[in-house]
């Protein structure tokens, strides 16, 4: 076939034809991605849910505004049954040393820490992943933030008791943040 | 103080080309010589503001609004295309002597994914429209402010004993490194 | 569902519409025209960039070709001939023949031949030596020994020979490019044409002072004595300034001047050895 | 004639200065922070700085020899002195594979591959350093508590890092003082901090011996701490209970090490006074600006090679005065 | 035979990264890590080769002056494509690789191959050197990605070889250490090349 | 307060071996090499031939263009040959052989040692006195005298300065001339200042010979046209440039003569040699030699025939050291190591200076350390080590820009290397290529 000539009709019809094509199959994966998308979006917080309080079976939202923070927290409430089985809330904190990073965090119905999960984070490769790490996180399993002086966790450096993470204090204290903001939020307006 | 943030982390802490690793092709090509990286500093703040401007209205005007934000990517890069070469005959015949100074790079600027990339970057950080210029003046600054510093060390370079396998591409990007290195002391600053 | 299916191909229609219409407007408005056959010619260049074309790089000399749209003087000595007439085919002209040619030294003045009178400790580099004086042995236009044709030659062609003292080529390697030629500010460098098996009979040396002078500093200098001269049928060999010279278009190798030369100025290289005794002086034409 | 006279262009005579002499004579001026290092911190000095010279020299050497094939050039003593000045920006306590790995950085990166000595366009033990902090951030700012001779180190902060922990808590700098050492006691080097850091009056005395034997010039030393201690007087006056006093920036980390033996680093900093002084204020505002707000308590390193990087540009912009830039001031017309 | 060089050439003569030195951003951005180099040049390679065959497809329909805006087009969409599938079945890789995906719209292989190879050649053709060249993109990606994970985290493909809680040498998974190991990774090869040569 | 130049310099070991040592006049030689070009531009053309008879003082070879000058017999006696011979620029030149007979001077020379003081002829005859008499500059450059005592259209002449510093280590050639001739060099002054058309005059003398200002002072005490200005000891005070930005305050604008600055320079022995051109009707056939090296027995100052080989003076002055192992003509920053003791001494000729072999060689080239000493000891404000590394990769264009041209192969930056580079010998190649480009140029 004869290369086509460079002329205006030409042009327009063979940009036409390519962006419609395009566009269809684009328009096509799109709508064929679309649910997925949507769930793994889901698949992700119900994860991570199920990560921080294994045992329920309903779960029903609430979204609270935090006393301090930007942005509103949302709260899901977990019943195994009908007996309230804790609740996950999903925190993030601003003082992560390359910003906003997000956990989340489970809370026993006695108001004890079972579990948290790191969400979304841009911490240094190396040092303030270690968030995620068990050896870090572990240690908040099962703590009372009520029992503490306050009310308030604080790496040790600070006078409190979470061991911080060497060479990512930052990070750890940023993490004690979050957890301290997903306790407050959840006390205003976990309860049902 | 938002403003003032997003500058210094734009220039310094998060630098397009050190830390973000955006336009890294023109930064090891046109850094030979401190005149062509000023010119495409100049060149790259100039496109860079005017293409954000431009998709940023286009995202929030069209795409949104029809629901078809997934067609981000080829909009852009359509958008970007063809605003550089209208700049390129605007230029041409409003000034010819911008288009002597400028001109010459438009066409290396088409192909550069930091235009791209900090189009799609204020998208992603959910910036409105001040704070996008901002942030897209603030990033071309950073990367023109990259590009010279290491045009000049190049120039250098050229007048020096390097080895011979080191020569050219390698000892760039080893430079680079170690520029990346020392960047990263700005680390915290914001 | 189908209204984003739609709505897609709209929008995406729309920037296609648009970018063609402002396409065409600029293919239109602005051409700026460029010979096609620039890019061909340099494409058929060696792509050295080595300058020995006289122009600056290859593209430069393409450039060059194509704008005159004819060869003459035009000669890419890298590439030879075959490069050369690809080029012609391009432009569709004739090219013009060159012969090869290789470059040789005009000295050999070795610390043997040629008594050190001082020691040279200054920068190493031909250039400097010879601004600053004569050389350090009595011949003022031998070899300073400092290399500078060695660094100028791309072709790892030209060395120097650390036990001579002078520089050698490597007819294997020497393309012609001439950068020697013009690095030695004692002008020692000659391109001569390039004979089968790489023969070669030339006069070693550019000393142009009086035979006395001449000998003094050196027992293998040229003292212009013009018995070569005489002993060449060929008509090949000149005398001026007390110094001959052998020009290799004429000279048809028949090895004859070699043996007359009082001093051994004039060198013969890759022939085979000769065949008579030492006391026999008539030699034998070679083959060719 | 049978004797054969030198012939060499002009000039005939020489000052007598080497490379050599220079370097070496730098090393000779860090003996004395190098002594007070042993008494603070013990044997442990001793083996960082053999460790680091031990490991510099040879690796110069063996890329010399075995990467570039060239005659290895090892005498001149600069790759001594990266060695010793890498030891000297470390905490004693550092393992010794770390900072084998920190020296391999500094020749094998910094400076070999861009044609050895004089070419590096980056002060190579301090692109070693930063590498290490960078890499081994845990075992780069944990400090062994002075006069702790071989013993255990128990690890302890450092006057810049005890304040920045502090500020960061929201303590205010008055109250912080009363943790920091006195004036007097950074002045000696009665602090914690990296080997060859500590003693103000040690470096200062190297410093100015250096002076002294013409090695360096002051505009790079004084330019830096001139303007680190400007740029940190005005928030000092600003805001007292966020920043602190001038003198204690100076004396603090490494800012007189920084300035006196690694900004003065003559391959890496400018070729002129104009352009030294300019490269000397850009240290200090960046070093206190670290200080002030970034995340590393210390800021010199960092500041030095930004410095570093833009020495290029001001050589090639700040051209030193040339004689005879006037107009033709002829009376003549 | 010539199918056979054809696919071969990315590899190693004109590997993309190593010789040709296209798309240096998301080859330093995104190899911190051996598995996101892996899926960044597999997602690279999806697009090549698709586009690769498309455009020889539909050269000969493209008028000249107009060549370039719908190369851009198919290459933009199938980059979409990608980066729709990604989301949807490797949610945690494309947040990952982040803006890198759509950004291959402007790696120059990409463009580079459909100009320099598929609008001239024909579809199998293209089609070999789109898997080629992306199998060398992806792979350069790999090695690259490997070492510095290697000294980095110590760790492989995810699995650590070091102590659990010791680290590596961290700069080479941040920034300085991608341009690093890229430079003297050229320099070796520019060596072996030579000297195999 | 001192005055000196403001930019660079360095202090190399004076070596003044010979500063106490009266001027001693050299024996007559057998036979003298006389060149034809021993200036600053085109050889004179010789004038005599084989076998010709001459006199001391009688003219031989005559200018031959703008800018060249009168050459004279410095012997009486024959002709010999005109023939090329050795020669300090390092290649053979062409100049007279004489074969010396008897001390015959021309008649007109007054031979007579009293100092005469009136000056009875006008400016342009003094001009065409120094003319004819081959006056060229002593100071180093031998740029003929009469050229620059005539200042280009336009410009005129505000300030006579006489160069008197003497900044070269070892050298004392002016030195003594100021304590032996200083009545000679006033009138010299005078002389000068009259053919200029100038009302003021300066000379400058380096502060490390006290008895020679001293000296001067009082000759020049109680008029107030001539000065004398004690200046700093620091290489290169001697340089115009540098003399004048001292003496004057004054800079002379990068690519200008002293002249545009309203100012002509001129050495001691220049001066003296316009006085006895213009007193005593002699033409410049003779100039004090320093014969000096840190091994040479005898270190003096000799008053020699040009022509005269420089053996004759190393014999005087006690024979060739056993350790020497170059030979300089010249000081040892600026002068020319030469190969052959058998070149004469020419007009230029202010010294001869024999080093030990030991300091004869230069030391092993290290790479630059940027430590920027060259830069700081440049007089001109240059970056030595820059030009040095762009003639090195032949960047003319920025050895231009860089003003590479500039340059007056003072030696301090080579001198003050610590890597040893050497600056200079680059710098001059590249002075030497920038300068033919700027020629083709301008054509
Ligand atoms: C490039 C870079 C990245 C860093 N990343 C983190 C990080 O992600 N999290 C963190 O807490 N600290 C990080 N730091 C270290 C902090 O700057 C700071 O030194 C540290 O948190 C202080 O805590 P320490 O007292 O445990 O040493 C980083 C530093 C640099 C230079
Ligand atoms: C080509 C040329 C032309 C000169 N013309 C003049 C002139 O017109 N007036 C003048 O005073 N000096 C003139 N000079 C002399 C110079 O100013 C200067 O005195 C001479 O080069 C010697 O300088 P030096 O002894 O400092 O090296 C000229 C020199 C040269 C080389
Ligand atoms: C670096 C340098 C040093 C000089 N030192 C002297 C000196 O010490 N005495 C001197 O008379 N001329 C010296 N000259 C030459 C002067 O620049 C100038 O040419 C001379 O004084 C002019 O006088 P003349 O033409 O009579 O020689 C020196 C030149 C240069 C470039
Ligand atoms: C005054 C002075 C300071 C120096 N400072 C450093 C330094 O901070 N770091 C270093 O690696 N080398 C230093 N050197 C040594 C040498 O210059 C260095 O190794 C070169 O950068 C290597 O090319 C110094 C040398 C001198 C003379
Ligand atoms: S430089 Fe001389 S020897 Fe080398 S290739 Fe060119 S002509 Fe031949
Ligand atoms: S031939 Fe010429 S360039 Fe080569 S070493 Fe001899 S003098 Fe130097
Ligand atoms: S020789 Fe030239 S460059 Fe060197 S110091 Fe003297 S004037 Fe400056
Ligand atoms: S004095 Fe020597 S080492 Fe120092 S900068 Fe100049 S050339 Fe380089
Ligand atoms: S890949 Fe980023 S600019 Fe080329």
């Amino acid at each position: 076939m004869a290369k086509k000539e460079s002329n205006f009709k030409n042009m327009t019809i063979a940009l036409f034809v390519i962006t419609a094509v395009a566009g269809l199959a684009m328009a096509t994966v799109y709508s064929v991605t679309k649910e997925p998308i949507a769930a793994s979006q889901k698949a992700k917080i119900n994860n991570a849910i199920k990560l921080v309080i294994p045992e329920f079976d309903s779960i029903s939202d609430t979204v609270v505004m935090p006393e301090d923070g930007k942005d509103s927290i949302r709260i899901h409430h977990l019943l195994k049954g009908t007996e309230n089985s804790g609740n996950a809330v999903e925190t993030y904190t601003d003082k992560g040393f390359a910003g906003r990073f997000t956990l989340m965090v489970g809370f026993m119905p006695d108001g004890s820490i079972s579990n948290i999960e790191v969400l979304e984070h841009k911490e240094t490769p190396g040092l303030g992943t270690k968030i995620a790490a068990p050896r870090f996180k572990d240690q908040f399993k099962g703590l009372k933030i009520a029992d503490i002086p306050g009310e308030k966790l604080k790496v040790k450096k600070d006078g409190g008791t979470v061991d911080a993470i060497t060479a990512a204090t930052i990070s750890s204290r940023a993490f004690c943040d979050a957890v301290n903001r997903a306790y407050a939020t959840d006390k205003k307006g976990g309860k049902q | 103080m938002e403003y003032v943030i997003i500058i210094i982390s734009a220039i310094f802490v998060n630098n397009i080309v050190l830390a973000q690793f955006l336009g890294i092709c023109p930064f090891l090509g046109v850094s030979t010589k401190t005149e062509t990286a000023i010119g495409m500093g100049a060149s790259v703040l100039f496109v860079m503001t005017l293409a954000t401007i431009v998709t940023f209205l286009v995202h929030q005007y069209i795409l949104v609004p029809l629901n078809l934000a997934f067609l981000q990517t080829i909009s852009f890069i359509l958008i970007i295309a063809a605003l550089v070469q209208m700049l390129e005959i605007i230029l041409k015949k409003v000034s010819p002597a911008l288009y002597q100074a400028l001109g010459i790079y438009l066409p290396l600027i088409t192909t550069n994914c930091a235009v791209l990339g900090v189009a799609i970057l204020v998208i992603k950080k959910d910036f409105n429209l001040a704070e996008s210029v901002v942030f897209t003046v603030a990033t071309a600054i950073g990367f023109a402010l990259a590009l010279v510093i290491f045009s000049g060390i190049r120039e250098q370079l050229a007048l020096a004993d390097v080895p011979k396998g080191m020569k050219g591409i390698p000892i760039a990007l080893v430079t680079a490194g170690i520029l990346a290195l020392a960047f990263m002391g700005f680390a915290g600053l914001v | 569902m189908s209204t984003i299916i739609i709505y897609t191909i709209l929008t995406l229609s729309m920037i296609g519409i648009l970018s063609a219409i402002i396409l065409y407007f600029v293919a239109q408005k602005f051409k700026v025209y460029e010979d096609p056959r620039i890019d061909r010619v340099e494409a058929t260049l060696p792509g050295a960039n080595c300058g020995g074309c006289g122009y600056a790089g290859c593209r430069a000399f393409a450039d060059v070709c194509v704008s005159r749209g004819e060869l003459a003087n035009l000669f890419c000595p890298v590439g030879g001939n075959d490069c050369m007439s690809s080029v012609a085919g391009i432009l569709g002209i004739e090219t013009t023949k060159q012969d090869p040619k290789v470059a040789v030294v005009r000295c050999n003045g070795t610390c043997e031949y040629r008594p050190k009178t001082n020691i040279y400790d200054g920068t190493m580099s031909c250039a400097i030596a010879s601004s600053l004086y004569a050389g350090d042995t009595g011949c003022q236009y031998g070899c300073l020994g400092c290399g500078d044709c060695e660094v100028s030659c791309e072709f790892d062609a030209l060395h120097m020979n650390p036990l001579t003292g002078l520089p050698e080529i490597d007819d294997e390697k020497c393309i012609a490019c001439g950068a020697c030629v013009k690095a030695c500010p004692k002008t020692l460098i000659e391109m001569r044409k390039k004979a089968p098996k790489d023969r070669k009979i030339y006069v070693s040396c550019r000393n142009m002072d009086k035979g006395a002078v001449a000998r003094k500093s050196c027992s293998v200098a040229c003292i212009g004595c013009g018995l070569c001269q005489k002993e060449c049928k060929y008509d090949a060999i000149t005398i001026a300034s007390n110094l001959a010279f052998i020009d290799s278009d004429k000279c048809k190798l028949c090895r004859k001047c070699v043996s007359v030369c009082p001093t051994n100025a004039i060198i013969e290289l890759n022939f085979p050895p000769r065949k008579i005794v030492a006391a026999e002086i008539k030699p034998e034409t070679s083959e060719n | 004639m049978t004797k054969l006279f030198t012939i060499s262009p002009s000039p005939h005579i020489h000052s007598g200065d080497s490379v050599n002499k220079i370097m070496y004579s730098v090393i000779l001026a860090l003996l004395p922070a190098f002594i007070w290092a042993v008494v603070m911190f013990g044997l442990d000095s001793v083996r960082v700085t053999l460790v680091a010279v031990a490991a510099c020299v040879a690796f110069e050497y063996l890329i010399q020899k075995y990467i570039l094939q060239k005659t290895p050039q090892i005498t001149d003593g600069s790759a001594a002195l990266t060695g010793v000045l890498l030891a000297f920006n470390v905490p004693a306590s550092i393992p010794s594979w770390m900072l084998i790995v920190g020296a391999l950085v500094a020749i094998g990166i910094a400076k070999m591959p861009f044609g050895g000595l004089g070419n590096n366009p980056f002060n190579p033990a301090l692109v070693g350093r930063v590498f290490m902090l960078i890499s081994f951030p845990v075992q780069m700012t944990s400090w062994p508590a002075i006069h702790s001779a071989g013993v255990d180190a128990i690890t302890t902060a450092t006057p810049l890092a005890i304040l920045k922990e502090g500020i960061k808590n929201g303590q205010p700098v008055a109250e912080l003082y009363k943790s920091l050492p006195a004036n007097m006691d950074l002045f000696l080097g009665n602090m914690s901090g990296s080997l060859g850091e500590i003693s103000v009056i040690a470096l200062l005395i190297g410093g100015i011996f250096l002076l002294v034997r013409k090695i360096i010039t002051w505009h790079i030393p004084v330019s830096v701490l001139v303007s680190s201690a400007i740029f940190s007087g005005i928030f000092w006056v600003i805001d007292p209970g966020k920043y602190t006093d001038p003198i204690f920036q100076l004396m603090t980390g490494g800012l007189i090490l920084g300035a006196f033996f690694m900004a003065t680093d003559m391959v890496t900093s400018p070729m002129n006074a104009k352009a030294q002084l300019l490269f000397g204020a850009g240290i200090g505002m960046l070093t206190i600006t670290i200080r002030f707000w970034g995340a590393y308590p210390e800021g010199v390193s960092f500041a030095i090679l930004i410095m570093n990087a833009l020495v290029p540009l001001l050589n090639r912009f700040i051209k030193p005065k040339r004689f005879g830039e006037v107009k033709i001031q002829s009376i003549n017309g | 035979m010539n199918q056979l060089n054809n696919f071969s050439k990315g590899f190693f003569r004109e590997n993309p990264i190593l010789v040709l030195l296209l798309g240096t951003c998301p080859t330093l951005a995104v190899t911190s890590s051996a598995i996101n180099g892996l899926g960044m040049g597999l997602a690279t390679t999806f697009v090549l080769f698709m586009s690769n065959v498309f455009i020889s497809l539909v050269k000969d329909f493209v008028p000249d002056k107009v060549r370039i805006p719908a190369f851009v087009v198919v290459i933009a969409s199938f980059v979409t494509i990608v980066d729709l599938l990604m989301q949807a079945y490797t949610p945690a890789l494309s947040k990952q690789l982040g803006i890198f995906i759509p950004l291959i719209v402007v790696n120059c292989i990409v463009l580079g191959r459909a100009e320099a190879f598929a609008a001239k050649n024909n579809v199998f053709s293209s089609f070999i050197d789109g898997l080629g060249m992306g199998l060398g993109f992806a792979m350069a990606l790999v090695i690259i990605g490997g070492i510095r994970e290697i000294l980095g985290a110590g760790s492989i493909f995810g699995y650590k070889f070091i102590a659990e809680g010791a680290d590596g040498i961290l700069v080479f998974i941040l920034a300085p250490g991608a341009f690093i190991t890229l430079g003297f990774l050229i320099a070796i090869l520019k060596k072996v090349n030579k000297s195999s040569k | 307060m001192i005055k000196t130049f403001k930019i660079g310099g360095v202090h190399p070991a004076e070596n003044k071996l010979s500063a106490e040592k009266a001027i001693e006049v050299l024996a007559l030689p057998k036979s003298v090499f006389i060149p034809v070009g021993q200036h600053i531009g085109a050889p004179a053309e010789a004038v005599v031939q084989k076998g010709d008879q001459v006199k001391a003082g009688q003219l031989i070879a005559r200018s031959s263009g703008f800018v060249s000058a009168n050459i004279h017999s410095s012997v009486s006696g024959t002709v010999k040959k005109i023939d090329i011979g050795p020669d300090t620029s390092g290649y053979p030149k062409k100049g007279v052989y004489i074969d010396v007979e008897d001390d015959i001077w021309d008649e007109q020379i007054d031979r007579s040692s009293e100092v005469k003081t009136e000056i009875s002829l006008d400016s342009a005859a003094i001009l065409a006195k120094i003319q004819d008499a081959g006056i060229v500059g002593l100071g180093g450059a031998t740029f003929p005298t009469h050229v620059k005592l005539v200042p280009p259209k336009g410009m005129k002449a505000e300030v006579l300065l006489i160069n008197g510093v003497e900044c070269e280590p070892y050298l004392t050639s002016d030195h003594r001339m100021m304590l032996e001739h200083g009545a000679e060099l006033v009138v010299g002054v005078q002389l000068l200042m009259k053919a200029l058309n100038v009302t003021r005059a300066a000379i400058g003398i380096e502060n490390n010979k006290p008895d020679a200002i001293e000296k001067m002072k009082d000759l020049l005490a109680g008029q107030n046209t001539i000065s004398v200005m004690p200046l700093q000891v620091k290489y290169p005070q001697g340089g115009e440039k540098q003399l004048i930005k001292a003496v004057t305050g004054r800079e002379v604008p990068s690519g200008a003569l002293p002249i545009s600055v309203g100012v002509v320079v001129t050495n001691i022995a220049t001066t003296f040699a316009v006085y006895e051109a213009v007193q005593k009707n002699k033409p410049l056939f003779e100039r004090i030699v320093t014969v000096t090296g840190k091994s040479v027995q005898n270190p003096s100052n000799f008053k020699v025939r040009i022509g005269t080989a420089i053996s004759q003076l190393i014999e005087a002055a006690g024979g060739l050291p056993e350790n020497c192992g170059k030979i300089i003509n010249g000081g040892p920053m600026m002068g020319k190591a030469v190969a052959n003791i058998e070149i004469p001494v020419t007009k230029g000729t202010s010294g001869i200076l024999m080093m030990p072999e030991k300091e004869a060689k230069r030391r092993a080239v290290m790479p630059c350390i940027r430590c920027s000493r060259c830069v700081s000891v440049c007089p001109m404000g240059l970056e030595p080590f820059l030009l040095m590394t762009v003639s090195e990769k032949q960047i003319w264009e920025t050895a231009e820009n860089e003003r590479i041209m500039d340059c007056i192969e003072c030696g301090s930056c080579s001198y003050t290397c610590p890597a040893n580079r050497p600056l200079l010998d680059y710098i001059r190649l590249g002075k030497g290529k920038v300068g033919a480009l700027i020629r083709t140029r301008k054509q």
